[in-house]
C-alpha cells in the first residue's frame, strides 16, 4: 500500500516537473547555456585562481584591478585605471570613477582595502593568497579613488599579482567564506543550486553592456557527453572537451592553454644524478608520436612557460627523439660506473591531463626499449602532491614525476623560482649559478628580466638537463554555432561572458 | 513481533555508531586535504595556517571527540568545500537519489514480477530464453559504458531524449533505464526461480484440484508466496542502487548523493563524507525495517506469530 | 447402484528421464460408485496416488507420460474433455484431501479465502454469501468458533483442524468423488479417529464416493467397502473388505497383515528373555520449562514440556516410552543425551548424573550410551558415505579402536544389522528407508554402548520393515546386553518389545509399569484411549474380531 | 507418500550400469545449448588467462603510435588487429587475451576471500551465540549499509590502489553476502537431526561446524560466488570509471572500457570489445548458474534430459 502510495507521488511530481522545467528551457537567443567538466566547489571570490570556480566568477560577477593580456603577459587596466611604482616596496593605484558592486554599493579605496585584509585575514583559507607568496600586503587609501599598495620586500610584478585579487563588496562578511559572491563585474548571481548556476546581467555595471542576459552553468563529467551537449543544443557553450571528440571544425576550436606538461628528474638520486642519464631520457621519446596522444596542435616544449609568458625563450630548442643517441649516453654512463640499471620509479596522478595515463604508459615503453628499468605507479592527488612538494618522502628512491605546470599569470617569476631555485618547492636540485641568476631576474624589470629569466631557461635545459619538458598543452572548445566566441590563453581560468557575441 | 523491531532498531543504532567511528577514522587515514583544498604552490605556512583552522593539527581522538560532541548538538561539521554546513549539503542530494532509486527498483521490480512470471509459466519455451538472455544481458554490461552509449544513440543519432541533466520527465528516462538494468536482470532471475519452485508446490496443486484458472494459480497462489523472496532480493539489490547512482549521477549530471560521496571522499571533504553516509545507512536501516514490515503484511506466518 | 461413477481402465504411468522410464503405475483398473469407499492400499512407493493424480489432471507431462488407459467420470472419457471441461470437473465433481495439509494449504492466504475460493472458481458464490457458506462448512466439519477462525491462516490451526479445513474445502461443493490421500498419516492416532469419523459421517450424509488411499491396514479396515491392495505399481489384490483383510489371497498382502504389531497375541521373544539386572540409569524428577513471550509485551509464560519425570531403566531391559505429539517424549530423549539441558533434576548414569557432567566426562558417557533417530535419512550426514557415517563414532573416541582397524569394525557392524561389507561405499540415500536404519543402529552401535536411546525409531518406516527393524533391536539386545529406551506414539508396536512402559501426556507421567499389566489393566483414561483409538473394521460389530485389531 | 521425486529418486538407485557422474553432467550441458555455449566460452577465457600472456604477450604492450584507434575488421596489420587497436595503437585482441588473466584473477581471488572469510565468519555467528556472534552481524550489518563503492575508495586512498590491495577492497564488500547466507543455511542446519546424531555421538562443536555443516553449505556458497564473479568484475570496472581502478601498465577489460569510454562516439570499438567480453563472461557465468541450479533441483533435472518415452 504504502509502496503504490509513493509510486504515485513520485509520478505526480516527475508530472509537474515535466509541465514546468525551468531549467534548460532556451527563454531567447540571449540567454546560454555553458557547460562545464566538474561543479564549481563553491563560489568564494578569494577561490577564483581554481578552474571551477574562476570559470564562473572571473570577469563575470567579480573583477579585479587589473587583467593580465594573454598576448605579452603584461597587466592591463581593469578597475584600476593606472598606476604607478612609489618606491622599491610601494605602489600606487588609480581606481576607475563610478563603478559600482551589485549591492548598489559604491566601488573606492576603500572597498580595496576592505578586498585586500579579507584575503590576507586568515579567517577563512584564501587559495588566491597563493600567488603572492610570502608576500605581505598593507594598503594605505590615499584618497577615494587612489590606494597605495606597500610590500615588505620589492614587488616588482605587484600589478601583475593583483590581477588575481578579485574585488568584493564591503558587504561581504570579512571572516568566512561566501557562496553569495558580490562583485562589479556585468554579471550577478541569481541562483546557485547542486544542479545550476545562473547568471543575470547586471544591469549597472560600469562598461559596455553584453550581449548575453542569462547565462545557465551546467556540469557533467564525460567529455562526449559535454560535446553532445552543445551537438544537440542543449548548451551552447564547453570550454574544455577531450581531443577525440574535437571533430566539428565549425564548432571546436583549440587554443594553447598556458598548461605545460613535463616529468620532473629526481636529480639527487642516483643514477638520475648524472647529466648523461638525464639527457637520454629526453632523447629516449618518440615526440611525434606522443603529440599524436595528445593532438598534432600541441606544441613541443623546451621550458615550463608557453610563449607569450615574460621570459619565455624563443630560441632553446627542444630535444629531439633520438635513440641511438640516448642508448650511447646511457653505455657511457655505466662504463663511469653509473648504477643505470637501477629501477626507476614513474610517478603519475590519475586524470592530471586528458591522455595522461596513457602517454606515461607510452614513455615508459620507450624507456625501456633504450635500456632503462622503468616502474609506473600512478598516484591520487594528495600522494601525488607528496612527492611533487618538499620536503619529499625520504625512501623515495630515483623517480620521475608527471607534472604540469600552469603560468597564466604572464610572468616567469611564477614559475622559475619554485622550480629551479634551490629552495623552491618543487626543486629537486640546487645550483649555486641558478639560484644567484633567480635573484637577479626576480629583481630585474623590463627587458632585462625577460632575459634573465631566458638565460635561466636555457641554462636548465641544455647545460643540466634538469627536466623533460614535454608539450604546451591546446586545450579544445566547442562552441555553439550561435555564439561568437574564441577561447584564449586565459580559458582555462576565465569565460568572460561580456566577451560572448550572438551572431546575428 | 514488536519485540522484533525494536531489536532490530537497536542493532541499527548500533550498527550507524559503529559506521560513524568507522567511517571517521578511515576517512582520515586517506590523507592530507590541505593538499586538495589548497593549490599546488600553497606554502608550507599556509598548509598549516588551513590545518589548524580546520582542526586537523589536533590528535586524532581529540578529533573524534570533537566530532561526537558536535554530533549532540546536531552539528555534522561544514563542508570544506562548499563552505555550508555538511548536513545540508547531504539532505539536499539525498531526495534525487532517493527518487531516482525508488523509480528504479519499482519499475525493475514491477517488470521482473511480469517478465519473470510469464517466463516461469513455461520454462524453457522462447519466451523464457528470451527473457533470461535479454534480462542477464543488461545486467552484465558495465553501466557506465552503457550510459554513454545510451546517450551518444537515444540523445545525439535518434535525438529522442536529453542528453543529460534534469528537468522534464524525458530528463529521467536514461538515468532510470540504466539504474534499474542490473536489479532487473538479477531480479527476472529470483522471480522465475521461485515461481517456478512455487508452481510445483503442494498448495498450487491443491488450487488445481479445486479447478482454479492457471492465470489465476499464477498470480494468486504462486505470485504471492515468490513475494516474499523477491522482496529481500530486492531489498538488498535497493542497498547497492547506491554504486549505481554513482555512475548514473556521475554521467548524467544528476545532483544526488551517489556523486556526492564519492566527490567528498575524492576531495578529502571529510565532514561530508561523514554525513553521507549517515543519511545512506539511515536509510538502509529505514529501508530494512519497512522490508521486515512489509514481510509481516505479506506473510500472516509471521503476523501471528504467537509462540 | 446404477454403474460406477467414476472408473479408470489399464491405467499406465510413467515418469520420464534419460533411462528408462520409471513405470509408476501399470495397466491399473477400478471403480468407485456412489456412497461406497474404495481403499487402495500400499506401501510407499507402491504407486497408490498416481492413479488419483491423474483422474484430477494434476502429473505435469512431461515428465509424466500417460502411456496408456482411459478414465471415465460418469461416463464421459477424460481424454476427449477440453482442459476447461476437466478444470471445471475438479472442485465441483470430484475433490480432493492430500495429506499434508500445512503444505497443501496456501500459508499466506486465510482459510475461509481459500475455501471461498471453490465457490468463486466455479460460478457458485462470492463475497458475503461465499463467506457465509464457508462458515457454515466449518461449522460442518467441526472447526469451533468458525465466525472467527474463517479468517485465520493455516499455521494457526492444529494438524487435525487443517485437516478438517482441507475437508470443508473438499466437500464445498458436494462432489460427486472425493479422493483423500493418506488423510490421517501425519495425525496422532486419538485425532485419526475422528476425522475418520467426520469422512464416515460426510460420506453417510451427501452420499459421496470416496476414494481413501492409505499404507495402514488399520484405517483401510475401518473404511473400506472395497479395497485394492497395491504394489511396485501395480495391482496384487483387489476386492471387498472382508475379504481381502480376512482371506487374502496375494502374497504380499498376507505378509502385510502379518507384519502388523497386534497380528497375533504369541510372545514373539522380542522382549527380554532374562529378567532385567542392575539399574543403570535413574531418572528423577526431571523438568524441562521454557519461557515464551507472547508477543505483544505480553507477560512471559512458562510452558512444561517435561514436567518432573522420574524412571529407572535396568541393564538389558527395555523401556517404552508412549505418547502423542506434544506428550515431551522426545523432550526427555534429548535431555538424558544432553542435546538440551534440563531446567532442574537429575539422572543418574551408574551413580554419576548426567546433568553435572564435565566435557571429559560427557564425552566419555556418550560412548556408552547412544541414540536411534526416527529419520534415518535426516538423522546421517547426506555427504558422507556410509563408512564414514559408521566410523565417525571411532573417529571421535579415539582410544576405542586403532584407526587400522576401522574398516574391520565397519564391515563386521554392517554385517551385524544384516547388511553387507560393500554397502560401506555407498551414499545413504541409495538405500531404502529400512537399510538406512539399519544403518544408524550399526553407527549407535559402533562405540560398544550399553543403552540406546531410540526415539520413534521405526514410525518413519513402511510397516513391514518396522518389524524388521524391531526384531533386529531385539536381537541385537540379546547378543550384547543392550538396554533401550524406546519412545514412540504408537502402543501397540512396543507390545511385543518393551518390558515396561511409561505413559506420558502433557509433559507429566500419566501411568507406568510393566507392559503385560498396562495392556491388561490400563489404569488411567489416556491410556484406554490410546489403545481405543486403534481404527475398528468396518465390517466389524461385536468385540470379536478376526484380525484383532481391538484389544481390550 | 507418492511423491513424484521419490519415484525418480529410486529410479536413480545404482542399477550396474550407471554412467559416471561427469559424462552425466556433460550430458545435461549439451541439452542446454545456451550453457553449452557459456562453458565452451569460459574454457577458452581460462585456456587465454593461462596461456594467453606466452602467446601474445608482447604484442599486448606493443606501441603503434601512428595506428591509433585503428579501426576493427581489417587484416593489414595481421589478425592480431581484427578488432581493431586502442589508444596506443596497441592490438586490441592481444590486449583482450592478456588482460583476461588480471580480470579473472583478480575476480577470483576477490571471490574466493570473500567466500572463505564470509563462509567462515557465518559458520560462526550461526552456529554459536556467544557475543562474537552479534559482533561478526553488526559488523557485516555496517558493512552493507556502507556504499560499497565509497568504502572501495576509502580503503584504496588509505592502502594505495594495488592489486592485491583491490583484491582486498572487491573482497571485503562481498564478504557479508556470504556471511548472512551462510549463517541462513547453518541456522536451519544446525536444527537438523544429523547434527544432533553427531552431537549426541559426542562430537564436538569444531568436528560438527567443519564435517558436518560447512560441506552443506558449500554448494549454496559456489553458486553465489558463481555469480558474484560476474558482480566482482563490474565493480572493478565501476573502480576503474573512478580512476582507482587498476593502475596502468597492468590493465583488465574493466580498465580497458573505462579508458575506453571517452572514444566511444569516435572510436567505439576500443571500448566495445572489453565491454562485451565482461558482457558475455558475466552471461555466461549467470547462465551456468542457472543450469546449475536446474541440475540441482530433482523437481526440474529432466528439463535437462533427453525423456525415453516407453513403446506403446
Amino acid at each position: 500500500m504504502r509502496n503504490k502510495g509513493a509510486l504515485s507521488k513520485i509520478a505526480l511530481a516527475v508530472l509537474l516537473a515535466s509541465t514546468a522545467s525551468p531549467a534548460l528551457a532556451q527563454g531567447g537567443a540571449n540567454n546560454i547555456t555553458i557547460v562545464l567538466p566538474e561543479q564549481p566547489s563553491n563560489l568564494e571570490p578569494c577561490g577564483s585562481i581554481l578552474t571551477d570556480v574562476g570559470q564562473v566568477l572571473s570577469q563575470n560577477i567579480t573583477e579585479p584591478l587589473t587583467v593580465i593580456d594573454p598576448k605579452d603577459g603584461t597587466p592591463q587596466p581593469k578597475l584600476a585605471t593606472k598606476w604607478e611604482r612609489v618606491n622599491d616596496t610601494t605602489w600606487r593605484f588609480h581606481l576607475r570613477d563610478g563603478v559600482k558592486f551589485q549591492d548598489g554599493k559604491e566601488f573606492n579605496a576603500e572597498a580595496v582595502a576592505f578586498t585586500l585584509k579579507r584575503m590576507t585575514g586568515g579567517a577563512f583559507t584564501c587559495n588566491n593568497l597563493a600567488k603572492f607568496g610570502s608576500a605581505k600586503l598593507s594598503v594605505t587609501p590615499v584618497d577615494k579613488l587612489t590606494v597605495d599598495i606597500k610590500t615588505e620586500k620589492p614587488e616588482p610584478i605587484l600589478p601583475a599579482l593583483l590581477s588575481v585579487a578579485m574585488m568584493v563588496s564591503p558587504a561581504t562578511p570579512a571572516d568566512k567564506a561566501v557562496n553569495d559572491p558580490v562583485g562589479t563585474g556585468p554579471y550577478k548571481l541569481n541562483t546557485f543550486t547542486p544542479q545550476t548556476v545562473v547568471l543575470d546581467r547586471f544591469d549597472g555595471y560600469w562598461g559596455k553592456t553584453p550581449d548575453i542576459a542569462k547565462a545557465t552553468y551546467v556540469w557533467r563529467g564525460e567529455s562526449s557527453l559535454r560535446a553532445a551537449m552543445v551537438q544537440t543544443g542543449e548548451a551552447q557553450l564547453t570550454p574544455t572537451i577531450a581531443i577525440q571528440d574535437a571533430t566539428n571544425p565549425k564548432t571546436d576550436f583549440s587554443y594553447l592553454n598556458s598548461e605545460t606538461t613535463a616529468i620532473r628528474i629526481d636529480t639527487e638520486q642516483p643514477p638520475l644524478n648524472d647529466v648523461r642519464v638525464r639527457k637520454a631520457l629526453n632523447l629516449a621519446i618518440d615526440w611525434q608520436g606522443m603529440a599524436e596522444l595528445f593532438g598534432t596542435d600541441v606544441l613541443r616544449a623546451s621550458q615550463m612557460v608557453v610563449p607569450g609568458i615574460n621570459g619565455h625563450n624563443p630560441d632553446l630548442k627542444p630535444w629531439g627523439y633520438d635513440p641511438d643517441q640516448a642508448a650511447k649516453l646511457l653505455a657511457e654512463a655505466k662504463a663511469d660506473g653509473v648504477p643505470v640499471g637501477t629501477t626507476i620509479k614513474l610517478i603519475g596522478r590519475n586524470g592530471i591531463y586528458p591522455n595522461g595515463n596513457e602517454g606515461l604508459e607510452a614513455m615508459m615503453t620507450m624507456w625501456e626499449a633504450v635500456g632503462f628499468d622503468i616502474d609506473l605507479t600512478m598516484l591520487d592527488v594528495a600522494d601525488w602532491t607528496r612527492y611533487l612538494q618538499k620536503p619529499f618522502p625520504q625512501e623515495r628512491g630515483p623517480n620521475l614525476l608527471q607534472i604540469m605546470h600552469d603560468n597564466n599569470k604572464g610572468d616567469a617569476a611564477f614559475t622559475v623560482p619554485i622550480f629551479y631555485h634551490s629552495s623552491g618547492q618543487y626543486a629537486t636540485f640546487s645550483d649555486p649559478k641558478v639560484d644567484t641568476l633567480i635573484g637577479e631576474a626576480l629583481n630585474a624589470t623590463d627587458t632585462g628580466r625577460t632575459k634573465a629569466f631566458q638565460e635561466i631557461f636555457s641554462e636548465v635545459h641544455d647545460r643540466i638537463a634538469v627536466d623533460i619538458p614535454m608539450f604546451h598543452m591546446i586545450g579544445y572548445t566547442r562552441v555553439g554555432e550561435s555564439l561568437d566566441w574564441r577561447p584564449n590563453l586565459t580559458t582555462n581560468s576565465e569565460i568572460p561572458l561580456a566577451e560572448i557575441r550572438l551572431k546575428k | 513481533m514488536f519485540g522484533y523491531l525494536g531489536k532490530r532498531a537497536l542493532h541499527s543504532v548500533v550498527s550507524v555508531l559503529g559506521l560513524l567511528v568507522l567511517v571517521f577514522f578511515l576517512t582520515r587515514l586517506t590523507g592530507d586535504p590541505s593538499y586538495l583544498f589548497l593549490p599546488l604552490d600553497a606554502t608550507p605556512q599556509a598548509r598549516e595556517a588551513f590545518s589548524a583552522l580546520h582542526g586537523f593539527d589536533q590528535p586524532l581522538y581529540i578529533q573524534f571527540f570533537n566530532y561526537l560532541g558536535d554530533l549532540l548538538h546536531l552539528d555534522f561539521g561544514e563542508s570544506l568545500r562548499q563552505n555550508r554546513s555538511a548536513m545540508e549539503v547531504a539532505l539536499e542530494a539525498f531526495p534525487q537519489t532517493l527518487k531516482l532509486a525508488v523509480m528504479a527498483i519499482f519499475l525493475a521490480g514491477a517488470l521482473a514480477l511480469v517478465v519473470g512470471s510469464l517466463a516461469a509459466a513455461k520454462p524453457g519455451s522462447l519466451f523464457d530464453r528470451f527473457a533470461s538472455l535479454v534480462s542477464l544481458a543488461g545486467a552484465s554490461a558495465p553501466d557506465f559504458w552503457v550510459a554513454i552509449v545510451g546517450i551518444l544513440v537515444f540523445a545525439v543519432s535518434l535525438d529522442l531524449l536529453p542528453t543529460s541533466g534534469t528537468g522534464s520527465a524525458a530528463h529521467w528516462i536514461m538515468p532510470i533505464g540504466v539504474l534499474m538494468l542490473r536489479p532487473f536482470g538479477l531480479l527476472v532471475q529470483v522471480v522465475r526461480g521461485t515461481m517456478i519452485g512455487a508452481l510445483s508446490s503442494p498448495y498450487v496443486k491443491t488450487a488445481r484440484a479445486k479447478g482454479v484458472r492457471r492465470q489465476k494459480i499464477i498470480f494468486s497462489h504462486a505470485l504471492r508466496n515468490s513475494l516474499l523472496p523477491v522482496i529481500t532480493v530486492a531489498g538488498d539489490l535497493a542497498t547497492s542502487l547506491v554504486n549505481g547512482a554513482v555512475v548514473v549521477e556521475s554521467v548524467f549530471g544528476w545532483p544526488g548523493i551517489g556523486k556526492l560521496m564519492i566527490d567528498a571522499i575524492i576531495q578529502r571533504d571529510f565532514a561530508v563524507v561523514q554525513s553521507t553516509v549517515l543519511v545512506t545507512a539511515c536509510a538502509i536501516f529505514i529501508l530494512n525495517i519497512a522490508i521486515d514490515i512489509l514481510y509481516a503484511v505479506l506473510d500472516p506466518r509471521i503476523r501471528y506469530q504467537t509462540s | 447402484m446404477t454403474g460406477p461413477i467414476l472408473e479408470v481402465r489399464g491405467l499406465t504411468v510413467d515418469f520420464l528421464s534419460d533411462r528408462d522410464p520409471v513405470r509408476a503405475v501399470s495397466a491399473v483398473d477400478f471403480h468407485v460408485s456412489h456412497a461406497e469407499t474404495l481403499c487402495i492400499l500400499g506401501e510407499s512407493g507402491s504407486g497408490k496416488s498416481v492413479s488419483t493424480s491423474a483422474i484430477m489432471g494434476l502429473i505435469d507431462t512431461p515428465p509424466g507420460d500417460i502411456v496408456a488407459g482411459r478414465m471415465f467420470f460418469e461416463g464421459r472419457d477424460l481424454a476427449t474433455m477440453t482442459e476447461e471441461e476437466r478444470r471445471d470437473i475438479n472442485g465441483r465433481k470430484i475433490a480432493m484431501i492430500f495429506q499434508d495439509p500445512l503444505a497443501y494449504l496456501n500459508p499466506v492466504h486465510s482459510i475461509g479465502r481459500q475455501i471461498a475460493e471453490v465457490f468463486e472458481t466455479h460460478g457458485v458464490a462470492s463475497g458475503a454469501d461465499a463467506k457465509r457458506r464457508v462458515v457454515d462448512l466449518l461449522r460442518r466439519v467441526g472447526i469451533p468458533d468458525p465466525e472467527n477462525r474463517v479468517d485465520q491462516y493455516p499455521h494457526q490451526f492444529s494438524g487435525g483442524q487443517r485437516q478438517r479445513v482441507m475437508i470443508a474445502m473438499a466437500i464445498a461443493l458436494q462432489p460427486s468423488v472425493i479422493i483423500a490421500d493418506e488423510p490421517t498419516t501425519a495425525l496422532d492416532v486419538s485425532v485419526q479417529a475422528q476425522i475418520l469419523d467426520l469422512l464416515r459421517d460426510l460420506q453417510a450424509e451427501y452420499g459421496m464416493a470416496l476414494i481413501l488411499i492409505t499404507h495402514d491396514l488399520e484405517v483401510a479396515a475401518s473404511m473400506a467397502d472395497r479395497v485394492m491392495v497395491m504394489k511396485g505399481g501395480q495391482i496384487v489384490e483387489e476386492g471387498e473388505a472382508r475379504t481381502v483383510f480376512t482371506r487374502p489371497q496375494h502374497e504380499y498382502t498376507q505378509k502385510l497383515l502379518s507384519a502388523l504389531p497386534h497380528a497375533d497375541d504369541t510372545d514373539r521373544h522380542r522382549r527380554s528373555a532374562t529378567v532385567a539386572g542392575e539399574p543403570i540409569l535413574k531418572v528423577e524428577n526431571i523438568v524441562k520449562r521454557y519461557t515464551m513471550s507472547t508477543g505483544l509485551f505480553g507477560a512471559a509464560k512458562h510452558v512444561h514440556a517435561v514436567n518432573d519425570i522420574s524412571f529407572q531403566v535396568n541393564r538389558g531391559e527395555t523401556v517404552g516410552i508412549v505418547g502423542e505429539s506434544g506428550s515431551g517424549k522426545s523432550s526427555v530423549a534429548r535431555i538424558l543425551l544432553r542435546l538440551n539441558e534440563p531446567t532442574s533434576g537429575r539422572a543418574l548414569y551408574k551413580g554419576d548424573d548426567i546433568f553435572r557432567m564435565n566435557e571429559r566426562e560427557l564425552l566419555k558417557l556418550r560412548r556408552k550410551m547412544q541414540m536411534v533417530f526416527q529419520d534415518p535419512y535426516g538423522s546421517m550426514n547426506p555427504r558422507m558415505d556410509v563408512r564414514s557415517i559408521i566410523s565417525e563414532p571411532l573417529r571421535i573416541h579415539r582410544d576405542i579402536l586403532p584407526k587400522a582397524q576401522w574398516n574391520d569394525r565397519v564391515v563386521e557392524l554392517l554385517e551385524l544389522v544384516g547388511l553387507k561389507a560393500e554397502h560401506a561405499n555407498r551414499h545413504i540415500h541409495q538405500f531404502s528407508g529400512g537399510q538406512r536404519q539399519r544403518i544408524a543402529i550399526a553407527r549407535a552401535l559402533a562405540s560398544d554402548p550399553e543403552l540406546i536411546v531410540c526415539d520413534e525409531a521405526v514410525s518413519a518406516l513402511d510397516v513391514s520393515i518396522q518389524a524388521q527393524v524391531i526384531d533386529l533391536l531385539a536381537d541385537l539386545r540379546t547378543r550384547l546386553g543392550l538396554s533401550y529406551i524406546f519412545i514412540t506414539h504408537d502402543l501397540p508396536i512396543v507390545r511385543h518389545f518393551a518390558d515396561r512402559i511409561i505413559v506420558m501426556k502433557q509433559g507429566e507421567i500419566v501411568e507406568q509399569g510393566t507392559t503385560q499389566a498396562l495392556f491388561a489393566n490400563p489404569q488411567h483414561s489416556y491410556t484406554r484411549s490410546l489403545l481405543n483409538a486403534t481404527p475398528h473394521p468396518k465390517w466389524e460389530t461385536g468385540a470379536a474380531s478376526q484380525l484383532s485389531v481391538r484389544v481390550s | 507418500m507418492t511423491v513424484i521425486p521419490t519415484d525418480l529418486k529410486a529410479a536413480q538407485k545404482p542399477s550396474g550400469r550407471e554412467p559416471g557422474k561427469a559424462r552425466v553432467l556433460l550430458g545435461y550441458l549439451v541439452h542446454d545449448k545456451l550453457a553449452l555455449i557459456s562453458a565452451i566460452y569460459l574454457l577458452i577465457l581460462i585456456f587465454a588467462a593461462i596461456f594467453g600472456p606466452m602467446l601474445v604477450g608482447d604484442m599486448a604492450t606493443k606501441l603503434g603510435l601512428r595506428q591509433r584507434n585503428m579501426a576493427p575488421f581489417s587484416l593489414e596489420q595481421g589478425w592480431l588487429y581484427v578488432l581493431g587497436a586502442d589508444t596506443l595503437g596497441r592490438s586490441i585482441l592481444a590486449r583482450l587475451v592478456v588482460g583476461a588473466q588480471n580480470t579473472l584473477g583478480i575476480a577470483a581471488a576477490a571471490v574466493v576471500t570473500s567466500m572463505l572469510i564470509g563462509g567462515a565468519l557465518g559458520l560462526i555467528a550461526g552456529y554459536s551465540n556467544r557475543w562474537y556472534s552479534q559482533v561478526i552481524l553488526r559488523l557485516a550489518d555496517i558493512i552493507m549499509s556502507f556504499p560499497s563503492l565509497l568504502l572501495a575508495l576509502i580503503v584504496l586512498y588509505t592502502l594505495g590502489p594495488s592489486i592485491p590491495n583491490l583484491i582486498i577492497v572487491l573482497a571485503i564488500t562481498r564478504i557479508p553476502i556470504y556471511l548472512r547466507t551462510t549463517r541462513a543455511e547453518v541456522l536451519e542446519l544446525r536444527e537438523r537431526m544429523f547434527v544432533s546424531a553427531a552431537k549426541a555421538m559426542g562430537a564436538g562443536s569444531l568436528r560438527i561446524v567443519l564435517s558436518h555443516i560447512a560441506p552443506l553449505v558449500a554448494p549454496t556458497l559456489i553458486t553465489i560466488a558463481a555469480i558474484d564473479f560476474a558482480s566482482v568484475i563490474l565493480a572493478e570496472s565501476a573502480l576503474s570509471f573512478l580512476g582507482l581502478g587498476i593502475q596502468p601498465p597492468q590493465f583488465t577489460w574493466g580498465a580497458m572500457v573505462a579508458t575506453g569510454r571517452g572514444y566511444l562516439a569516435n572510436a567505439w570499438w576500443v571500448a566495445f570489445w572489453p565491454g562485451l567480453a565482461i558482457l558475455l563472461t558475466t552471461l555466461s557465468l549467470n547462465l551456468l548458474s542457472s543450469w546449475a541450479r536446474t541440475v540441482a533441483d530433482p523437481q526440474q533435472r529432466w528439463r535437462l534430459q533427453t525423456l525415453r518415452r516407453a513403446p506403446r
